[in-house]
């Protein structure tokens, strides 16, 4: 698989990565609530998405090309507010307003608060459907952005994930990529525990996904399982017509595209991370899952960030 | 008096979508797995890139609704009553009303006079769901005409809404056209003694009441409350003041609907005494559309009954 | 005044559930990755052989309960009442209140005291939900001595009951402990110029609007509405004769909660000018308990001042 | 694959579900409206399972041993009302009273109405998380009994399903077994064309399950896929314990349980049929999804099941 952008400057994307961090941890510290561990996990993620894949315009938030991310799993909130703030969507001094009384930065993103944010969600399993539907969108107006998806592993629990998975590979959808941050934990304990997920990259295939594993903490896998191409609606439409999706053109490329045969599917990407990930102490601990860090922790942990620490 | 049959509400709302998906492009149109019985199969013949089968998984066609809405889409999503509010409601709260966008439900076989089917399939409580959702507007309109305009003003009105109609042909209240507007009342008849308020079917029954109960002397007033959310406040306390007593009927549970809504109102800005018709903390069952309208006291007869009880406590 | 802290409602639910299990074998929980904050998780330390985590997924949680109930268990069901009454309301219609089974829902986390975590977290519909369930039982406890009472009730009640528990610590109303019975009112003030009715946190709010009018020479009855379905009407309809007008207090939304079943009663029964303290057609935001119940208006001055309001009127 | 039942008459199922199929048309007609493409392809599978399979008490209907049948598709109620009836559960005459007011044999299965019922079903999607429950409630008591749930191929659009799929594999309930009577239809026309359930064996299995597919018209092949062994508590719980399933003993044997590498899987059938077996212009013709035959058709349809006609 090939990116479009010749040249990915990795080191600066881990340096994106570990802003993020030192911005989740500080913000939640702040607030003195939130959710660090699913933050952390995702952060290598949100930074290859928001610093080197996503099309688009801090100016323009409404731009109707760009590429749209959407965060399911909305209790780690945190992490799209340091990367909206660190693409300059709002100034960087708003992310200490999180869940403060009548700020835009709500405990789970609010599109009606903050315009930037894609989705409204918090209640787990709600926006892989809304992605299906911005992605339909897509297609309908012939435009060729991209919709990108994150959803917690324990999320995957919820069945309308399911009936969302089953309806994007059904209506061909392209221009859709579901990302799973499989960091092993839910709320009340690790997910083969509470609910296990089994073979999860199975299931997505099952359900007519391009679906790739991935360590999410590897930021060249990342970028390069984040380099879908752009859909080329006109292609697709002469090979299939509209009301399925079909083969994207020639824009398909790499061993994913390869291995199943050129079919239009979405793709998938579970991401396996680490709960907590760059700081020592938190890491598969899922105590800070939907704990606050105390002013000292807060200190070791950005210490150990700075030090480059468990974050590399 | 039997008024003639007209379309279902369901059949006027599907010709009513199709002619609007002519007129505005941004329309597009879900359903789940029930298109031939929700009608919205006029729209989807006539305009098949615009229609979404989303299959039988109500939740997911709710978000997927709110995606497209996203993207400057106004989306009209229909199921039958019962699944599409039950089974969509949190991501109807979420992802649609607490995001603010601009989606159209359109719940068909609302009621208990989906018959046969029984209830599974009857939708009783789908208005009490549809007004626990801030931002929503309701709407039940009563007649194929009511239901051609209403399904028009949800297009128009910015933001989200809820409308509900129904299985069976309905008797015409409005043989000249309605002129619904969202958060009024329409008067259908004045009288000074007591107030009926209805909506869906049940306004036929209330028309029905007041020409009983004019052959006893009295003057009833009937409201059709097809705009069941915004309310309209003003008429209601006006009903409230000149005429003493107010019965409000719906083919729905009880409590959070229609009668519910009209209770608090009143009891804040003019208490006088109430009546109220509907389900009383029960399902219906399975049997042909009329029979449970009876065995349930769906009927004129019960609302003219109440009307004698509201009159007797208002002197 | 200031009323002692005592345990959360949730804390004290999931201590009681414990208790019960421990005399009940037949009582088994379940709940939806969510133990640690609903506190089902002292049940299952204790016994993990009859507690089910059914992960996120509220639906399945649902219909899993009913086939336990259908085999003679007595599920215990918890959630955040958002998900669990969101989520699982077309299973609890169809697999439970229709099927008429024996299983208890426990929503934790009600209201918009829960905080920071926002909108999607806050239930404030929940009530309007399960009163829309033909067959449920419905209450909310003021605190931790009430809600024992009330898990206790609900374990004996035959039949299916929701029950709504709260984050935040809560005033304690009932030191002495408090004698919950289903179906009847709890009267903590007597006074015969003004009643207010109210449950969960609104009860201590409540009791101090009653001194605040004290104060001003009004004599406020408090009336104790744990018992949302089914409603002590009576209690009401005393209240209505011998105060002359009614506030009533919720952390929900106006349109199906406790206020809309109190004004349906009293309408009905003995109609009096009333008041309504309750969230208008509008979510919350983020932002601490405190500040949020004071900018949302549940709090002891709005339902003093809805009480003048009232008092104004019925003179 | 073996059966516990040394001996099984396959004629006389297979004459039991033309006795059924022609209950269900009867009473259908005689109501003016019902759902007859369902409730026909579901008949042999049915017939195995009353006449065969299940070991259950027409005077007990409240045996605590008695094994399950949930009809999770329960707009296909005439098909089980049928069965109940020729099993002896009720008299037959009261077959005519279907969809009547008062009638306990109401439009979709209720148990309120009519004990022997299962679960109350008709909102699709509900009934194998009924059916999870019912089985560990099984495991709970040690009791051998098995539940068997019958889900439409639509229906597995449901989310909900999919949860149940999913929790039942985590608790290892082998007790509990999925029928999907995969006739290629639902409502508003074909499945693939509605919505694509891809491989719908992958699925399953992708969730957790020992699933097989089976020709669900073939008795020889459906008594067969049916026959799962009653669970062995002790021994999986000697080899497994108490929070989730483990081994069943020697209990489980044949070509499918080998495959699984004898793990405590549920059991997923899924059975080709065709919409309206056994009438042959009702065959794949959805216009009798849910509609009934006219007193023409009736007589018609009869005829061909009295003549053998399609049925065999
Ligand atoms: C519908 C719903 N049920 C329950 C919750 C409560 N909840 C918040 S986070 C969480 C665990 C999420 O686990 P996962 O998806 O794996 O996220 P991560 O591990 O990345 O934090 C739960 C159960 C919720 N937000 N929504
Ligand atoms: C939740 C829900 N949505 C929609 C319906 C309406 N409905 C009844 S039958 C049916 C099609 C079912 O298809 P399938 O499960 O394949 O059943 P079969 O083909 O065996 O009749 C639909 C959509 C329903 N009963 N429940
Ligand atoms: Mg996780
Ligand atoms: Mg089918």
């Amino acid at each position: 698989m090939t990116t479009t952008h010749p040249a990915v400057d990795l080191d600066r994307l881990r340096d994106r990565a570990r802003e993020l961090r030192r911005a989740v941890l500080e913000m939640i510290a702040a607030a003195g609530s939130g959710h660090p561990g699913g933050s952390l996990s995702a952060a290598d993620i949100v930074a290859a998405l928001f610093f080197h894949e996503l099309r688009h315009d801090p100016h323009r938030p409404d731009w109707p090309d760009r590429d749209r991310f959407i965060l399911s799993k909305g209790h780690a909130a945190p992490v799209l507010y340091a990367a909206l703030a660190a693409c300059g969507y709002f100034d960087a001094g708003l992310l200490r307003t999180l869940r403060r009384l009548g700020s835009p930065l709500q405990g789970h993103p609010s599109v009606r608060d903050l315009p930037p944010v894609e989705a409204s969600t918090g209640s787990l399993g709600q926006g892989l459907s809304v992605g299906v539907g911005e992605a339909l969108a897509g297609r309908l107006d012939g435009r060729d952005y991209r919709v990108f998806v994150m959803l917690g592993d324990g999320e995957c629990d919820e069945g309308q994930v399911w009936e969302a998975a089953m309806s994007a590979a059904h209506y061909g959808l392209i221009n859709l990529v579901a990302i799973v941050d499989a960091n092993g934990f839910q709320l009340d304990g690790p997910t083969d525990e509470i609910m296990d997920l089994g073979r999860l990259e199975e299931k997505w295939t099952a359900f007519g996904w391009d679906a790739v594993t991935i360590d999410g903490h590897d930021m060249a896998q990342v970028v390069r399982a984040l380099a879908v191409p752009r859909p080329d609606w006109g292609a697709s439409r002469a090979a299939g017509g509209a009301a399925r999706g079909a083969v994207a053109g020639g824009a398909m490329s790499g061993a994913a595209a390869e291995a199943a045969g050129g079919a239009a599917r979405p793709r998938a990407i579970i991401a396996r991370t680490v709960k907590g990930k760059g700081v020592s102490f938190m890491e598969g601990n899922n105590e800070f899952h939907g704990r606050a860090p105390t002013a000292e922790e807060l200190q070791r942990a950005l210490a150990e960030l700075a030090a480059g620490g468990a974050a590399r | 008096m039997t008024r003639p049959l007209g379309l279902a509400t369901r059949e006027a709302y599907g010709l009513a979508l199709a002619e609007l998906g002519r007129e505005r492009p941004e329309i597009v149109v879900l359903d789940g797995d029930l298109s031939k019985s929700t009608m919205t199969k006029y729209f989807a013949k006539e305009f098949p890139d615009r229609f979404f089968n989303m299959g039988i998984a109500e939740a997911n066609m709710v978000g997927v609704a709110a995606g497209l809405a996203r993207c400057g889409k106004v989306p009209f999503v229909s199921s039958f009553a019962a699944f599409l509010m039950c089974k969509g409601f949190d991501q109807m709260r979420v992802s649609v009303a607490y995001a603010g966008l601009n989606v159209k439900f359109v719940g068909s076989h609302g009621g208990i006079s989906i018959g046969e089917d029984g209830v599974s399939q009857q939708s009783v409580e789908d208005v009490a769901l549809a007004r626990a959702l801030p931002g929503f507007a309701v709407f039940v309109p009563a007649d194929e005409h009511a239901t051609r305009a209403v399904v028009r003003a949800a297009a128009d009105h910015p933001g989200p809404c809820y409308v509900r109609v129904g299985r069976p042909k309905a008797p015409v209240v409005y043989p000249d056209g309605c002129d619904f507007r969202v958060g009024r009342a329409i008067q259908l008849r004045d009288g000074g003694d007591v107030t009926l308020v209805a909506n869906g079917l049940m306004v036929a029954a209330a028309l029905d009441a007041a020409e009983a109960l004019a052959r006893e002397g009295v003057e009833a007033r009937v409201l059709d409350m097809a705009s069941v959310k915004p309310l309209d406040e003003d008429a209601l306390e006006a009903a409230a003041r000149e005429t003493g007593g107010i019965v409000v009927a719906e083919e729905h549970l009880l409590a959070g609907g229609l009668g519910s809504a009209v209770a608090m109102s009143v009891a804040r800005r003019r208490p006088v005494p109430m009546g109220f018709v509907g389900l009383d903390d029960t399902y219906a069952e399975s049997g042909r559309p009329e029979e449970l309208m009876a065995k349930y006291g769906l009927t004129a007869e019960r609302i003219a009954e109440e009307a004698r009880r509201v009159l007797a406590l208002a002197r």
